[in-house]
């Protein structure tokens, strides 16, 4: 049985969202506080048309570029990491993780999902060891 | 090279202690720590962390850590745990230990050095002893993992029996730890 | 010493909560901080007397109407997409996910929820299509 994680909706501040490094994000995408754009000095973050990013969520480019396909939705608390492409419409639920893989466009992930590309990625809750 | 104490005081914390933070640490100016938060050298704190000795304290964080995104720190009023020192502290984390983005490390709470605490997981009450790697939505609490055991994603570990059958870490496991510290050290 | 990379500060809006597109609240709803509501330039949101919209939460209109009935409960970090209706006095737990299903009326659904329709993208990642 999957430990459904807290969804924490205390980000450090809850009047701004945050850029570092260089974030692209074109207009009509809708950001909301305390989320936070980071992209390393060698990576970028491309946020595509009408996208909807949710309160607290963390986007982390590292080693590349992470790119949010048009109208993507991302719930609140959802982590993004690498240099990974999320694409058009995707709809990813709250408090979700998704490290080092990509998502196809029109895919719908539960909220609380973990999609990592460790050794055996492991969406499925069955995977949970123990 | 920016350090940053202001964080917003919440009521209670008028009369904290300020943090003592090594001058080679390096603390993002988007992050808050308050209170009694004893950072050592080297130590990366990234931006989005919430660190706040506010009911709970001391903290310690040691030499070469390194606390990614979104991580938060802080304790209950009550509880503490013995510290490498031998002293009482709310949160202790030794030196060489990476917490990955979103986790939360809640005092009571101690982590060994050397450690992996992946993304999102939560270690509440309980001691993590030297060289484990906790990897992604991990709940740890109410007890105390061995030295070097492995918790792979999505484990609740809330008996001691569950913590005593976990398996030790390998090496396929290290390598991907160190991919992820990785990240942060760019 | 670490690179420290250019920040930005972004105020998000005063209102504390986004308004994007056709949207009509009813008097009297509760909408709180950091919610996002998005209504596609051929859609619209509407949201019913005495509504809660929890923290975090995100709407998008899409291809149509979205309602939310009277008296309907939404918690924090809910996603819902599409032209769908949710009746009244329904209760959404936290972190639920509903894309193009509507939801009857009085409905309670539990938190961390996923509904979706049938005919819909798949829940499971690895059924992405492009």
């Amino acid at each position: 049985m999957m430990h459904s994680p807290p969804l924490q909706l205390l980000p450090v501040s809850t009047d701004h969202y945050w850029v570092s490094g260089d974030v692209a994000i074109a207009p009509g995408a809708a950001i909301a506080p305390g989320v936070l754009l980071q992209a390393d000095p060698d990576s970028q973050i491309v946020i595509g048309v009408g996208v909807c990013i949710g309160m607290g969520s963390i986007l982390h480019a590292s080693g590349g570029r992470l790119t949010i396909g048009d109208g993507a939705m991302i719930g609140a608390g959802v982590l993004i990491v690498g240099a990974i492409g999320i694409g058009d419409r995707v709809c990813i639920g709250s408090a979700t993780t998704i490290s080092n893989r990509s998502v196809g466009s029109g895919t719908l992930i539960p909220p609380g999902s973990l999609l990592c590309a460790e050794s055996a990625p492991s969406p499925q809750p069955e995977s949970a060891a123990d | 090279m920016v350090v940053r104490n202001a964080a917003p005081p919440t009521p209670w914390s008028r009369s904290l202690a300020e943090p003592k933070i090594d001058a080679t640490a390096y603390v993002h100016s988007f992050s808050n720590i308050i209170g009694d938060v004893r950072i050592g050298a080297n130590v990366l704190i990234a931006p989005g962390t919430s660190i706040r000795a506010d009911e709970g304290h001391p903290f310690h964080i040691g030499q070469n850590t390194n606390v990614q995104d979104g991580v938060v720190i802080h304790g209950l009023e009550q509880g503490r745990v013995i510290g490498d020192d031998a002293h009482s502290y709310s949160v202790w984390v030794g030196r060489d230990t990476s917490i990955a983005h979103m986790a939360l490390i809640h005092g009571p709470a101690y982590v060994g050095n050397q450690c992996f605490i992946g993304f999102r997981s939560t270690i509440f009450n309980a001691r993590v002893g030297d060289g484990c790697v906790v990897m992604m939505h991990v709940l740890i609490q109410n007890v105390n993992v061995p030295a070097g055991k492995l918790v792979p994603s999505g484990a609740i570990i809330t008996t001691q029996e569950q913590a005593d059958r976990l398996p030790s870490v390998a090496a396929l496991d290290l390598e991907f730890a160190t991919h992820v510290i990785g990240i942060n050290q760019a």
